[in-house]
């Protein structure tokens, strides 16, 4: 019998286990309310997440351009959030005339599922996990597609020019980015040999983002794209497509899209963090279980403050670029080093840790460098403009020459 | 066998169903407790103001098309390299090569697909 | 336990209608997705097969694994084409009912 | 009954009733949302055939990549979409055709009873990923078809660029 102060979750769940078979409940239901009352938890707890993201990334946002951010309702704002939820709660519900009515009210509900159901399998410490699935990193990457598929129902179902470009131009991103994504989620596979998560995270004496540095990288760059956050936040960019895809939507219903944008956020971290750095390995983590759960929640913390810190200093990409960044650069890039790494993880195979790591995080930079000026210098000679030509400008030199472009003919 | 497997499922159903019915009920509460004062020019479609014309469908570039052509086929690609990856650390060279010429013979598609500018966003 | 004709009716309810919209729809991507839900029906079967003939044999098999993993990239490959050629047609034809594609010769 | 045999019945009705529905409706998108509704019950039927590589690989392939293909050619060529009739003479023949085939195929199927070999549950070791995994690069096993797989792909990812690629001069 574990103590409570080792691993609380497994204590409190034999318990309840213990209670409902002292009561006589047959054994096979016993498991489907565990599971349930797991479930619910677990997805509540998410859903509350998303109240401090809120606040905190509010925040932080405002330091990093010199304002104050919430700070009026509870003690540095803290309540501001909740004082949110309650307006939004109350706020009314238009369906725009024409809308498709179920395309358009599943929608909501879909984008926040799908955003949730990515918890189901996450390892959160050496005990706890919700389903210890044999494809869990497939999962992962599987339930995006559910995403997609909610954005492709607002868009359809708000019956609306801009919510409908809005809705195939973000699915469009989504799904160029879920290439390199995927093609990087194979290096932890094959490191580890296994699609359980929870494996891939034993495996891990070394941090994966040591031996595999650039695949994390592209790893963590599609994946801020695949939220669709800034830089990649062209899916809402309000001076090309009004809002994008949920222009239609008001009260709870477009707040749901907010919801799921900001869990996804996060999931994408606590993944980024099972995949690369460690999930809830650490010190003691094995003995307490509840340490595991710390450390990952801090590691994931930690991708989360960089997401809002690349949020608060970069400025958003032309939707050419962000397309061109995905095929021309991150595909080939992970298509390549998932080639070089296979075969020098196998040369590698046998030798001492220390000579296994150091080589592949030689090799990674090594194809980094060469790929980065083989790719850069293709590219630079086809960087187009961002205006167009030069327009003529009556110049007294440009009267006699019948260049379009002015100066000398 | 797999009654893991399988409990590792229903977990992930029930899982489903709470994940889509928290949000459900929100939505019908609040639905329940906002006001209803629907007229023609709020519900109208939102368009910046300009007035609506046609129907909500404008001619799409095929553009759209290629990138999603793109996508599926490198996606049905890493689909069949997953179950390779989980083998890798119990495979012989030969093996290995064999999945980087599969690879190698995709980043030619890719490749082909980038020198004929289906790739280039206009 | 499932008995296997269950999925076999299964899969020829889905091939049946799979089958019905290709003869009967005239909408090019209609008789596409007619096609998809046929060759959704082949998978189901093929997953039957191969969980039943594991069973019988008392160790997973491979060949039903493969062959269901070879029949999704048959499928990947044949929607990316027919598409293509429908996109191609409608370009030239400004339609894309199969019937009135085939009257104008282009 | 076991509760299996309840989520399989409850999927294969979904399964079916979508598709009978993709195939009914009039507008294209709402054949491709039912669509998308079929394959999401024919990933449950893959779960209670203890295929969840397969289940997830559905979800991946035919819902994140083939649907989304189908929607964004649906929207390409929406503007013929609307009109005439949806189905063409031949309706009630092919309704025959289809209804004779699977009555003639479940009838075969009720009358027919799989020899009596017992069946034996699998160990909790198995791992059918990695058996798929080596198969597939076997060269005693599917390497070929693997290779062949490749080249399918390529070639499946050049025609159709150069099919849809819009050349100057011709386009809409």
């Amino acid at each position: 019998m574990t103590a409570f102060w080792q691993d609380p979750i497994t204590f409190l769940r034999l318990w309840l286990e213990g209670l409902l078979l002292s009561w006589g409940v047959p054994a096979s239901w016993v498991l489907v309310i565990r599971f349930a009352v797991g479930a619910l938890l677990l997805a509540t707890a998410a859903l509350l997440l998303v109240i401090l993201q809120l606040w905190l990334e509010r925040k932080l946002i405002g330091r990093i351009q010199d304002r104050l951010g919430p700070n009026r309702v509870g003690p540095w704002g803290l309540l501001q959030p909740i004082a949110d939820v309650l307006k939004i709660f109350t706020k009314e519900h238009i369906t725009p005339a024409g809308a498709d009515r179920v395309p358009f009210n599943l929608a909501p509900v879909l984008s926040v599922a799908a955003a949730l159901m990515v918890w189901a399998v996450i390892p959160f410490s050496a005990t706890v996990m919700g389903a210890d699935l044999n494809v869990g990193i497939l999962y992962l990457l599987a339930v995006g597609a559910l995403g997609e598929l909610a954005i492709i129902l607002a868009g359809w179902g708000s019956n609306n020019k801009y919510a409908l470009l809005g809705a195939l131009r973000t699915v469009a991103q989504l799904i160029s980015y879920s290439v390199p994504m995927t093609l990087s989620a194979l290096v932890p596979v094959m490191f580890s040999g296994s699609l359980h998560l929870n494996v891939i995270t034993q495996a891990q004496e070394v941090w994966f983002v040591v031996l595999a540095p650039v695949p994390a990288l592209i790893f963590l760059t599609a994946s801020v794209a695949e939220v669709g956050r800034a830089p990649f936040d062209l899916p809402e960019a309000e001076s090309e497509l009004v809002a994008g895809y949920s222009v239609e939507y008001s009260g709870l219903k477009f707040g749901f899209f907010y919801v799921a944008e900001f869990l996804k956020a996060f999931t994408v971290s606590l993944i980024f963090a099972v995949l690369f750095l460690g999930g809830w390995r650490g010190p003691g983590a094995e003995a307490y279980p509840v340490l595991g759960f710390v450390y990952l929640m801090l590691k994931s913390g930690a991708v989360y403050l960089l997401m809002i810190l690349f949020r608060g200093t970069l400025p958003r990409f032309r939707i050419d670029q962000v397309m061109d960044l995905n095929w021309k650069v991150f595909t080939p890039l992970a298509l390549i080093l998932l080639m070089v790494i296979a075969l020098a993880d196998y040369f590698l195979r046998g030798t001492f840790p220390f000579v296994r790591v150091l080589g592949l995080l030689g090799i990674n930079g090594l194809a980094y460098v060469v790929l980065d000026r083989l790719l850069s210098s293709r590219e630079r000679l086809r960087r187009r403009p961002v205006a167009q030509p030069v327009r003529p400008v009556a110049r007294p030199e440009n009267l006699i020459t019948s260049s379009d472009a002015g100066g000398q003919a | 066998m797999g009654h893991e497997m399988l409990n590792a499922w229903l977990y992930i159903g029930l899982f489903t169903l709470v994940a889509a019915a928290l949000p459900a009920i929100a939505i019908f509460l609040a639905g329940l407790l906002s006001p209803r004062k629907p007229n023609p020019i709020k519900d109208a479609t939102y368009e910046c103001g300009v007035e609506t014309v046609g129907p909500a469908w404008t001619q799409l570039r095929v553009q759209y098309y290629l990138f999603a052509l793109a996508f599926l086929i490198f996606d049905v690609e890493s689909v069949l390299l997953f179950p390779w990856a989980v083998a890798y650390q119990q495979l012989p060279l030969f093996a290995i090569v064999e999945a980087i010429i599969f690879l190698a013979i995709l980043v030619g598609g890719l490749f082909y697909a980038w020198r004929k500018g289906a790739l280039n966003w206009q | 336990m499932i008995p296997l004709s269950w999925y076999l009716i299964l899969s020829a309810a889905l091939f049946s209608i799979g089958l019905f919209a290709v003869l009967a729809r005239r909408h090019a991507i209609a008789i596409l997705m007619g096609i998809e839900l046929m060759l959704n029906a082949v998978n189901v079967n093929l997953l039957a097969f191969w969980h039943y003939w594991s069973q019988v044999k008392g160790a997973p098999q491979v060949n039903g694994m493969v062959f269901a993993a070879m029949i999704f990239v048959l499928a990947a490959a044949e929607t990316a084409v027919a598409l293509a050629l429908i996109i191609s047609a409608y370009r030239r034809h400004h339609t894309v009912v199969v019937d009135e594609m085939s009257l104008l010769k282009g | 009954m076991s509760a299996l045999q309840w989520v399989f019945i409850i999927a294969s009705l979904i399964t079916v009733g979508a598709a009978v529905m993709m195939v009914a409706s009039h507008r294209m998108m709402h054949a491709a949302l039912w669509l998308a509704v079929a394959l999401l019950g024919v990933a449950v039927i893959f779960v209670t055939l203890e295929a969840s590589f397969f289940a997830v690989v559905q979800l991946l392939v035919y819902i994140g990549a083939i649907l989304i293909l189908i929607v964004f050619a649906i929207m390409l060529t929406q503007r013929s979409t609307e009109a005439g009739s949806r189905l063409n003479s031949l309706a009630w023949g092919a309704a025959g055709v289809a209804g004779v085939i699977w009555t003639a195929l479940t009838y075969v199927f009720i009358r027919w009873v799989v020899s009596g070999t017992p069946m034996q549950e699998l160990g909790a070791s198995f791992d059918d990923v990695v058996l798929l995994g080596k198969a597939l690069v076997d060269a005693e096993g599917f390497a070929v078809p693997f290779e062949v797989a490749s080249v399918l792909l390529l070639a499946a990812l050049i025609g159709a660029v150069y099919i849809a690629f819009e050349r100057k001069g011709e386009g809409s």
